[in-house]
């Protein structure tokens, strides 16, 4: 990993972390309505794997999504507006945090529906196959979503096809309250991908590091025409399953509960001069700014207006 | 009998809890209906179980605890692979009640319904019973997106061999729920998520609610509404409004939107001669148009004016609090939209 | 222009040849649209590709053979996946064809549909296209049974953000078929299989029909039958059947039930009074109704009698021959069930 | 295997055989509308998975039903008559070929979902085990219905779940018109079965006793409480997909293309002494018999009163 790489990952994951953090607060003042999945402990998968991604590449998101779309390079004041239903969000409001999307940064939206990306992720790589382009996707999912049909349709599908598209899991250990020891049948996704006929890798997913050379593998893979990869990271959440959770499941035991990829990449970076300890301190501030700006303007920012309820449902 | 009081989601867990201690086949079964399956904190000294969610909702909460996980069964998120069981054990002699956690994740547990569970019947010439209840949640007004508010039930509604209940407050939950639950047929019983706070009289026998029957709610000679669910509180609104101007508007609770009480809604509108259908799906091929069909048919000699549907608009339900507002009818949508009706109304009310 | 006699199917599968022969993001993706993939004796001493099937029903024979493998796409049998990829790809800068083969197996497509493809634009406040067209086949007659001959256009058609089209001859057919592709955003395209044989005049040019616009196919001023797809026969048939007696029936071919013209259909009702809506599905929450129930709000002051509806019955499609005549509305029924608008007409014909 | 069973394999084989047969006759004079999936060449699984199985075992079936109806005991006049859309058919006329059923019997249909078994019988399986019975459920699937989504959530969940129930994929190289080898990214199914942790074996399908063996193992295995096996059985239908179809697809290199399974059954029972060449004769021209006199049947039965189209809807 170069210098460059190392402290836009670091950046990527502060700004990730303050702005999760952030919206943990606004959501316990009752300023953000529904439903909220914070990405906070798995910021080393969105960042790692987006380290080695372009604008012209696709993700398909989760209903964890933030995470990902800031890692993507969507804007930070749209999206903290948009979770606020604020005129000035990405989405105009009319989305919300489960369907963060910015298509022009190849980020295909945050989703409510677990396993809903699978196919969507394969269907960009059609895309991208077919017009010849050489760029790739990566679908983003949760353990809980590795049982979902869609899973084995979508990676079936993007094998056979050869298509250039990388699955990322982020097994948390949990769907919802549900352990994933319980609710899969195999002890870890990866274990699954010899069923697609594919690579499957399982990274620490705690370790930025880990998942980014895992995903240059998967990319190379990808770019070279021989078809998908499978990359499971181990990782964990920080917060409950979604704001109001009273996490009743959790244990002591829970493998990654103690760790925080944070941390660990200060450490590592430093340690291997990719960083030094002065620009991490500014890199944490100036994400520290970059979230408390962004939600000064989503503050400011109007409810959208009323008529546009009406508005946007055909191209 | 004393009042007592509970919420519409106590109503409905009460229900469950009631049909499951008279009848050993009756199980639920879905995602984190318990929670926290083999997670050894919670599993209490007495070796029963603590449920970690209780269902998202937290509806569910207590039933594992006293019926253990062989009858509350918690799923991967799999939602065609849960449904389609519960149809196969409901053709084998259970009586399950499944949960599809949000009506809008239809489109993973469709097939079961559709294809499946209610046709197995007429396909085997009679030869099939599938006593299955389907619990699901509609309805907008909780700021969770377009993906986690749509209201469906009209799309359940719409295929033969599938009844489908929508209760509009605590005392019909728990009467409808535990005669879906005693129905021999697959019934879909959609709350609106809006109503699980609300509070009513429910009595702690175990009771039925005929499937089927509307409920007339208000009774009044110069205008039938129906709603459906959540929306009986809004035709409640717009009929005490009205009541200062003499105009007395009759209210049904349809209570069962299939298949729907033809003969209470068209006996009232026979006297009153106007109907206004007020139903949260969106506009189009819904029960509000079904109902608006079938009276400007059967009733067409009796109106007095045009048959008026609110319904949302044609769009997916909107984030932001402002739009979401304005995609729920409320009685100020009512009261406009009916505008005509009810000037002709208060015109020969001062006549 | 030459007139020139072509099948429903072979309009359709011009059409499809057509767009992709202009467009090179045009793709064709489904289950055996091609047949035979990796089958060696299927590549010919071209290099070209045979198919084995063209479609299950033969629709799309020829089109791997011109466009390769590359742009008609077979699937593994996982509509999911596919319809998800089709979504994908339209989001993303194709123009996808993507066959559901029967409307009945939506239980595994629908999630695509309903909450990504017809939703995206919405919640990403317009910052998406979704240039998909869903082909797929509907309707009762093939003695395919109660899991293939469905007719469900009337479900995608309640979805806000899908438009759908229900050709009713091959000149429509073809000229939707171009619309639907060149359309910006997702169209349900539903075919038929009971019209797959029949012929007609198509230009060989390409040509598009404007979606959302009905088709007066007969001018009439007593009664109003607005018919979907197959029913236009039907329509046309009573038409003829009431002419003897002095009626004169408009028939209006719909086209596009979602969005549908309500604008013709209303200008049709306020000058005939009259109107029976033709839909083979089931009775409930279909399109039938939702005209009804405009026409019965919208044009309410115009009508002078009630308005029928003519659906199959709220049952499941059955097997045996004759249940299955027995079930699709035809001339007789519709005759039937308006025979009171019949007489009233008759009377006043002769009065 | 003893005499017994080889006699009532041979048997059921041959009322298979004849029944199709007779069935692409009919359909070829246009007596049967709609579809119709023939399973001759099949039928070594069907009859190898039935022999061990009672009235109180359930099955669920495909479109190709017909030879899984008649193994499991369905009334062969009724099936006949049900196919031909007759008041005397199984289901009064209104279910027809792909709806085939008798739920006395343990057959919960034929099903014109491809994939729609799955789940069905891990349901059956959990009244099983909810009700503390000992019977299992099997479901019977082609290697085309493997690519469904419904295949990974119900294996998943069977096995999760421990439930009695066996997955018998009839692998007859092709799905319609689209071979297994390009359509599945897995060689065999048998291989996906690690990713749901339950044993994953493929016998020679046109072997009856390698598939009774194999099924015997897996009835063990799931009244021991020990869960779902997934058996798949290598085979070839004799007809097309559907009556019609021109077949272009297949090839001379099909494996099993020239084997049948009812000759090779007929000589290696007979030469293990399971069975005499004069009881074969007799079960031979029985089974002929049984099915021209269904045929006869279904003939003379009338068509269903026309007042049927409106019952049966609601219990
Ligand atoms: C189709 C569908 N089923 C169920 C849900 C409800 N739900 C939302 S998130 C979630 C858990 C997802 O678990 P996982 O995939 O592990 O992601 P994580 O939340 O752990 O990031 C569930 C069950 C949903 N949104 N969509
Ligand atoms: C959900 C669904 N998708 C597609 C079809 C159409 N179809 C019917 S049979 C069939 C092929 C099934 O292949 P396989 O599972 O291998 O069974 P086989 O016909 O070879 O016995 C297909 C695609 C269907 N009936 N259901
Ligand atoms: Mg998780
Ligand atoms: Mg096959």
């Amino acid at each position: 990993m170069d210098q460059q790489t190392a402290l836009w990952i670091y950046q990527k994951m502060n700004e990730i972390r303050f702005f999760e953090v952030e919206v943990h607060h606004i959501f316990g003042k009752g300023l953000i309505p529904g439903f909220v999945h914070l990405y906070a402990g798995e910021e080393a998968v969105a960042t790692g794997v987006m380290a080695l991604l372009d604008d012209e590449d696709y993700i398909t998101s989760t209903h964890r999504g933030h995470g990902h779309a800031i890692a993507k390079g969507c804007d930070i004041k749209g999206m903290m507006a948009e979770i606020m239903g604020k005129k000035d969000g990405l989405g105009g409001g009319k989305g919300g945090s489960m369907h963060v999307a910015d298509i022009d940064r190849g980020m295909l939206g945050a989703n409510g529906i677990v396993g809903g990306g699978f196919g969507l992720a394969a269907g960009a790589a059609l895309t991208i196959k077919t017009l010849g382009q050489s760029h790739v996707a990566v679908c983003f999912f949760g353990d809980g979503a590795s049982n979902e049909g869609t899973f084995h349709e979508g990676l079936n599908l993007a094998s056979i096809l050869d298509l250039p598209v990388i699955f990322v899991c982020e097994n948390n250990q949990f769907g919802e309250g549900t352990p994933f020891r319980y609710a899969s049948a195999s002890e870890t996704v990866a274990e699954r991908a010899p069923a697609y006929n594919m690579p499957g890798v399982r990274v620490d997913g705690m370790d930025v590091e880990a998942v980014y050379e895992a995903t240059e593998k998967a990319i190379k893979r990808a770019k070279a025409g021989e078809g998908p990869t499978l990359i499971e990271c181990d990782t964990y959440r920080h917060f409950g399953h979604f704001e109001g959770d009273e996490q009743k499941y959790k244990t002591d035991q829970d493998p990654n509960r103690d760790r925080d990829p944070i941390t660990e990449f200060r450490e590592k970076a430093t340690k291997n001069k990719w960083m030094t300890s002065e620009q991490a301190d500014e890199i944490e501030s100036n994400a520290k700014k970059t979230v408390e700006d962004a939600v000064a303007f989503a503050e400011a920012s109007p409810l959208p207006d009323e008529s546009t309820l009406y508005t946007d449902i055909f191209a | 009998m004393t009042e007592r009081k509970v919420t519409f989601m106590t109503a409905i867990n009460e229900a469950m809890a009631q049909s499951m201690r008279k009848d050993e086949s009756v199980i639920l079964i879905g995602t984190d209906v318990a929670g926290g399956a083999e997670v050894d904190h919670l599993v209490q000294d007495d070796g029963r179980y603590d449920d970690a969610f209780g269902g998202v909702f937290g509806l569910s909460k207590g039933l594992v605890t006293e019926f253990g996980r062989r009858r509350v069964i918690d799923t991967p998120i799999a939602e065609h692979g849960y449904f389609s069981a519960a149809v196969g054990a409901a053709a084998t002699g259970l009586r399950p009640i499944a949960e599809l956690m949000f009506n809008d994740f239809v489109g993973f547990a469709l097939d079961p319904i559709l294809n499946q569970g209610a046709k197995m019947r007429y396909m085997f010439g009679g030869k099939a019973k599938i006593p299955l209840t389907v619990r699901t949640v509609h309805g907008a007004g909780a700021g969770a997106a377009a993906q986690h508010s749509q209201t469906l039930y009209g799309l359940f509604g719409a295929i033969p061999g599938v009844k489908v209940v929508v209760p509009s407050n605590p005392y019909d939950a728990k009467g409808l729920m535990l005669a879906a639950i005693e129905d021999d047929n697959l019934v879909v019983f959609s709350e609106d998520k809006m109503l699980y706070g609300i509070k009513g009289d429910v009595p702690e026998d175990y009771y039925t609610i005929e499937i089927g029957k509307a409920n007339v709610v208000r009774e009044g000679s110069d205008l039938t509404i129906v709603a459906i669910g959540k929306m009986v509180q809004v035709a409640q609104e717009v009929a005490e409004r009205l009541n200062p101007d003499g105009v007395e508007v009759e209210v049904i609770d349809l209570r069962t939107i299939a298949p729907w009480d033809q003969e209470t809604v068209i006996e009232s509108v026979k006297k009153t001669g106007r109907l206004i259908v007020i139903d949260e799906s969106n506009p189009h091929n819904n029960t509000a148009t079904d109902i608006a069909s079938v009276v400007a048919d059967k009733a067409f000699d009796y109106l007095d004016g045009p048959i008026k549907t609110v319904c949302a608009p044609n769009t997916p339900v909107p984030f932001a609090a402002n739009l979401e507002k304005a995609y729920i009818p409320d009685a100020n949508k009512v009261l406009h939209v009916a505008d005509e009706i009810i000037e002709d109304l208060k015109k020969s009310h001062t006549m």
